[in-house]
């Protein structure tokens, strides 16, 4: 298992340097000139813009700015934003808390009722209950997360006034109530693919002939579906994960923007929108490695429930 | 004499995407206490789902099992979902063709085979691990407590379907079914799970109803022998008289269709044709059309069992004006 | 007991009718809608649902209707665009990479490990900023982002396929890679590609909207579905349809889509092979 | 050498391996992905078939012989060794010289199934055979129906999907279309272990007629003892990746020589009764062979043999010639 963990470590080392480089040319590649922007977009001198080039080293070639740019990631300085003089790690610690709740209540909520209900419809095959989980399920996946938001914010807060429209509390337990609906209307789109796939993992589990082993020894049907079908059956669940983290990863963009919530979300799209390059390149760097190493966890996870895995 | 298990037109039948996929077509079948009998034929003959009504193991939600299936003279067909589950692994029990798909291969070794103790035998935690270590020093497994805690696939085929066997047997059931159960196994180790299985039949005395495609097996393991075909047993009698001296036209055909020592640059008797498909309706003998004793009236209706000789019978037109070519 | 086969085809049915249904209305959209989409009426503005304008009309009074006729041109041009592009590049690099093996195959693999190490909006997103915004960078963005998942799909049907028998037939019998590859194993992996790449459409759709919706998409005044969202959401208080309105079109569109997908998925998966 | 048997006595080989070796990447990986180990899947093997001959491979699986089958064919690539056919080395062959070999040498596999593409009709997948070679142009038609009608198929089934044909038919359609491009030399893998023994019997009878007619020599592979000694002319008994022993077809199975065959030949369970295993439990093999990850210490088979000696736990025996025609690797029988 530690040679494992090693081994995929290391597999992430060149991923990282080479996503890492395309995300810094990304924001080279602009049109626009970053001193420019710098200098907040008016008409100014080319003297005043050489000094701010030479500051912030745009004068030197491409890989030695990224040299120069991941070093400084090493060491946990992605930069200064152009917009706000602020530096851009402290920026994302300051906004990723609440990034972190939203996305700790989604995954929650998600697959806490995924799981059950996905089990429910694979054993009530074909039953009102499955049908009703099924076509659910569909519009869930339908729904862009944005049209899920203004829909709870209509219906939720201006109709029945049950919960805040906007923003974000001030504290991890008044967020409970301001992250409740954007977390549901992230998570929605995690359910329903979660639900599918336990519904049909589940189906496809209680098909092998080691249930009906588990059969023959007279054990009874609740320790057949929870102890020998449920773990086969989140096999495919876990190996969709990494695509669902990249849904929610993509999905909190937009609730945040939806629910004009002060996370990572939006202030990427804040730093794209107003081409604040240093803060887009810091962001989007420390989201993929986050991303990577979670896929990393999750692949653990499968090696955790898979022994031949783990083994092999 | 009461038997032990005793069939009476039992049907199978799937739903399929063409109707009712009749897989068994009236089967009758008894079973003595203690006695071994091969239930003989090719694929799709209806043997396994024979074997799976035994013990109830069909998805009821897809399947129409019909008949009757007496245990000891309770009717099995009629039990509920706690009857059965009491019934299974205690008065039957059943072991499956493919060793490596009969575990759950994400747990452990030992408590799969554990948790069969102590939810058939009644044993409690501690029993049962004793008794699985028991289980695993009997099989001759060196350092039991490490392969306690090991996963299916760290174990070989052979050793998987006696553990399957010894499991299936944790209850004492007066029957086992066992559904090909070397069909996976490589000939040396098939030869070694036969082995297994006639002793531990001596030992406990229970009966085996074994479901083959290789008459071999049958000559090895079985006093008794009944051979299907299209979904209905053809014959059924001792194994020597029925190997020696075949009833049925379609027994006699596929002995022949084996080859043997000696049979080397000689043609093969083959059988032409196919069966009948599932979907189809009776009409005449199912073999009727592939059969090389066939006569025209052969075609008027289903052949009945008739007597062929002490405790033999046969479900052919022509069984007393035959005479049949066996094996010495 | 195995989906019944008129379950399926209910679906199938259902599904298609639907996306015909929507590429009608988007071709006929000269034609049936009551205004031209970008006709500026500040007397019609924000007017409720009356006969001139069936769905009311927004702050500069252009007609709702209209502008979510037009809407789903741009929107199913794009998907389509999107899906196309993606869907044959992917489709290649992956019978290629599976079947070739070896270093192309680490390679072509090392480069889509890449691209999946970012999330797909995340990825969108860097792009269009990069290359600036509007709908055609954004589909072409995107047509990037979905091009690694088709491919590693494919790979791994590939990967099946080529350890089947009929391929090693074929190299005994001496055929070239190239007639293994796209004669004998691309129909294979075919449906499997057509179920993806229909419900890519749906995600693609999604993510359009979600371009536009962020101001990265289509530019105003164009009408995009995503977009009106946008611009909608500013009046969400008073005229709560000008938003809704756009947002139920999006997700009709998706679940016609994805119920597609659905269908596709049960008439090609029971038994494809025998034994 | 394989060769100098009785029956084939003149005849000269069409076929022929040396010292053939093939591994692949197992075991636990380092830190890289690499693998430790090696399977040797084939291991130092020699074999020899006959101008019109049947030579019958037999082991039980992981034994290597589906890989010796495709090293055979140049299907996937050995480490070392060498291939010969009719004389020429064909192990060096590439492009043109091995698209001549695909005429001379074929294959049918085991599984009738999976050995078609499920999208082409019957028709199709024959025709495409002489398409891709050039044969018979025009005459495509009148060449397919004939080709059917010789592996004792209908005519009608050409515009049939093979989704819709019998495992049976489909292993004559394997047949069929190998025969298309005439070749000299067919490997037949495994080719009626998935079948009936009713439909099994068709087969081998269709094998028998091809060799008699058309004097085709085959490499005829199967794990079932009695299926081989019927269909072979000589037999070759593998065990993890070597051959152990090779004999006259009724010679190996009145008296084989190796503890291996002799145990595999004890374990067929007979219709016949009499000589049961289960009345004679001494002879039976005992344990099962595992992945050869490393060259074995000694002989490969002596974990698993009753008759083991202490030199077989130093030295592995080679192939011996130990009479007309016959060859085992057991020191039991070095003089």
């Amino acid at each position: 298992m530690l040679a494992y963990l090693a081994r995929r470590l290391l597999q992430l080392v060149p991923v990282l340097l080479v996503a890492s480089f395309l995300v810094f040319v990304a924001a080279r590649l602009t049109p626009q000139d970053p001193a420019v922007v710098m200098a907040g977009g008016r008409q100014t001198s080319t003297a005043v813009l050489e000094a701010i080039r030479a500051k912030y080293h745009l004068d030197e070639s491409v890989p030695s700015q990224y040299l120069r740019w991941m070093a400084g990631a090493l060491l946990g300085d992605l930069g200064e934003s152009y917009r706000l003089k602020q530096g851009v790690s402290a920026m994302i610690a300051a906004r990723l808390p609440v990034s972190l709740q939203l996305i700790a209540m989604s995954v929650a909520i998600a697959l806490l009722a995924a799981v059950p209900l996905g089990i429910l419809a694979a054993l009530r095959k074909g039953s009102w209950v499955d049908i009703l989980a099924t076509s659910l399920s569909l519009a869930a996946l339908s729904s862009p997360v944005f049209l899920t938001g203004i829909l709870g914010i209509l219906l939720f807060s201006y109709t029945l006034g049950w919960l805040p429209a906007l923003g974000s509390g001030r504290n991890f337990a008044e967020n409970l109530r301001y992250l409740l609906m954007p977390s549901v209307a992230l998570a929605l789109n995690m359910l329903a693919l979660s639900m599918r796939m336990t519904r049909s993992g589940m189906i496809e589990a209680m098909r092998r002939p080691y249930i009906q082993t588990a059969i023959l020894k007279g054990l009874p049907r609740r320790t057949i579906v929870l102890k020998h079908a449920l773990r086969n059956a989140l096999l495919p669940l876990v190996t969709i994960t990494g695509l669902q983290i990249g849904f929610l990863l993509s999905g909190t963009v937009l609730v945040e923007y939806t629910f004009g919530l002060g996370g990572l979300g939006s202030l990427l799209v804040n730093a794209i929108q107003t081409s604040d390059y240093p803060v887009v390149q810091g962001l989007t760097l420390f989201i993929v490695s986050a991303f990577l190493l979670i896929n990393l966890l999750v692949d653990l996870l499968y090696g955790i429930i898979d022994p031949r895995i783990r083994q092999a | 004499m009461s038997g032990l298990l005793s069939l009476r037109g039992l049907r199978v039948a799937f739903a399929g995407e063409g109707g009712a996929a009749m897989a068994v077509r009236g089967v009758d079948l008894e079973l003595e206490g203690g006695e071994g009998l091969a239930l003989v034929g090719e694929s799709g003959s209806g043997k396994s789902a024979t074997a799976k009504a035994i013990l109830g193991l069909h998805d009821m939600s897809s399947t129409a099992v019909t008949g009757s299936v007496r245990f000891e003279g309770r009717e099995l067909l009629e039990l509920g979902e706690a009857e059965l589950r009491s019934f299974r692994g205690r008065g039957a029990s059943m072991v499956f063709q493919d060793p490596g798909t009969s575990f759950n291969p994400l747990l452990r070794m030992g408590e799969q085979v554990a948790e069969a103790f102590r939810s058939v035998a009644g044993l409690d935690r501690k029993a049962a691990r004793e008794a699985a270590l028991g289980l695993f020093s009997r099989l001759g497994i060196r350092d039991p407590v490490t392969r306690y805690a090991q996963y299916p696939h760290e174990f070989s085929g052979g050793m998987l379907q006696r553990m399957m066997i010894l499991l299936a047997l944790a209850g004492r059931p007066r029957l086992l079914v066992a559904d090909e159960p070397t069909t996976a196994l490589d000939v040396t180790v098939q030869a070694q799970v036969l082995l297994f299985l006639e002793e531990l039949k001596e030992e406990l005395g229970m009966a085996v109803l074994l479901v083959t495609h290789d008459m071999g097996i049958v000559a090895e393991t079985s006093t008794r022998i009944a051979v299907m075909y299209a979904g209905r047993i053809v014959e059924t009698g001792g194994t020597a008289e029925v190997l020696g001296s075949p009833a049925h036209p379609y027994t006699e055909a596929l002995l022949e269709a084996m080859p043997r020592p000696g049979s080397r640059g000689t043609r093969l008797a083959t059988i032409l044709g196919l069966p009948p498909g599932v979907y189809e309706a009776d009409s005449g003998c199912p073999f009727f059309p592939r059969c090389r004793h066939a006569l025209a009236s052969c075609m008027d209706g289903l052949p009945p069992s008739v007597e062929a000789g002490p405790g033999r019978k046969s479900a052919c037109f022509r069984t007393h004006s035959l005479s049949l070519r066996g094996i010495a | 007991m195995r989906r019944r086969p008129k379950a399926g085809r209910a679906v199938l049915l259902a599904a298609s009718s639907l996306v015909a249904l929507l590429c009608l209305g988007a071709l006929l959209a000269p034609a049936i809608a009551p205004h031209p989409p970008q006709a500026i009426d500040l007397r019609s503005s924000f007017a409720p649902p009356s006969q001139d304008h069936p769905l009311g009309a927004d702050k500069l009074g252009r007609d709702l209707l209209s502008r979510l006729l037009y809407g789903s041109r741009s929107t199913l041009l794009a998907a389509l665009l999107v899906v196309a592009s993606s869907t044959l590049l992917g489709t290649v690099l992956g019978l290629v990479s599976g079947y070739a093996g070896g270093l192309v195959d680490a390679m072509l693999s090392r480069i889509f490990d890449v691209l999946l190490a970012f999330p797909a909006l995340l990825l969108a997103l860097l792009i269009v900023a990069s290359v600036g915004r509007g709908m055609a960078n954004a589909v072409i963005a995107l047509a990037v982002v979905y091009v690694p998942t088709i491919a590693r799909l494919v790979r791994s049907l590939t990967l099946v396929e080529s350890r089947l028998a009929y391929v090693e037939a074929a190299q005994a019998l001496g055929y070239s890679s190239s007639r293994i590859v796209f004669v004998h194993i691309a129909p294979n992996v075919a449906p499997v590609v057509l179920v993806q790449s229909t419900i890519d459409f749906a995600y693609s759709i999604l993510d359009l909207a979600a371009l536009s919706f962020l101001g990265l998409g289509v530019q105003p005044p164009l009408a995009d579905w995503g977009a009106m969202l946008a611009e909608g959401r500013e009046y969400l208080l008073f005229a709560p349809s000008l938003a809704v309105a756009p947002g139920l079109a999006i997700m009709a569109a998706v679940i016609a889509f994805n119920l597609l997908g659905d269908g596709l998925q049960t008439r090609f998966d029971p038994g494809r092979r025998g034994a | 050498m394989t060769g100098g048997n009785r029956e084939g006595a003149g005849r000269p080989a069409i076929f022929e391996a040396r010292l053939l070796e093939k591994t692949f990447p197992a075991g636990p990986r380092d830190l890289l992905g690499r693998s430790a180990g090696r399977l040797r899947a084939v291991d130092w093997v020699d074999i020899s078939v006959l101008e019109a001959g049947i030579l019958g491979l037999v082991g039980e699986s992981g034994c290597g012989k589906s890989t010796l089958a495709r090293l055979a064919l140049r299907l996937i690539e050995r480490d070392a060794g060498s291939l010969s056919f009719r004389g020429e080395d064909i192990g060096a062959l590439d492009g043109r010289g091995l698209s001549r070999l695909r005429r001379s040498m074929q294959i049918v596999f085991q599984n009738p199934f999976a050995s078609f593409n499920p999208r082409f009709r019957v028709g199709t997948v024959l025709r495409e055979v002489l398409r891709v070679h050039r044969l018979a142009p025009g005459a495509e038609r009148e060449r397919t129906e004939g080709m059917l009608a010789r592996v004792g198929l209908s005519k009608e089934l050409l515009e049939r999907y093979p989704g819709e044909l019998s495992g049976g038919q489909l292993q004559r359609l394997g047949f069929a279309r190998a025969l298309l491009v005439e070749p000299a030399f067919v490997v037949c893998d495994e080719p009626v272990s998935a079948l009936d023994v009713s439909v099994q019997a068709q087969i081998l009878n269709l094998v028998a007629e091809l060799r008699e007619s058309l004097g085709i020599a085959f490499l005829f592979i199967a794990h079932d003892l009695r299926v081989v000694e019927h269909i072979s002319d000589r037999v070759a008994v593998m065990y993890l990746g070597r051959i152990v022993e090779s004999a006259g077809s009724g010679e190996l199975y009145l008296s084989p020589l190796h503890p291996y065959t002799r145990g595999l030949i004890r374990a067929i369970p007979s219709p016949a009764g009499g000589s049961s295993f289960l009345r004679d439990r001494a002879s039976l093999i005992r344990g099962e062979a595992s992945r050869l990850l490393e060259a074995p210490r000694g002989c490969r088979f002596r974990p698993r043999c009753p008759v083991a000696m202490a030199r077989c736990g130093q030295e592995e025996p080679g192939l011996t010639g130990v009479g007309p025609g016959r060859e085992v690797a057991c020191w039991l029988h070095h003089s």
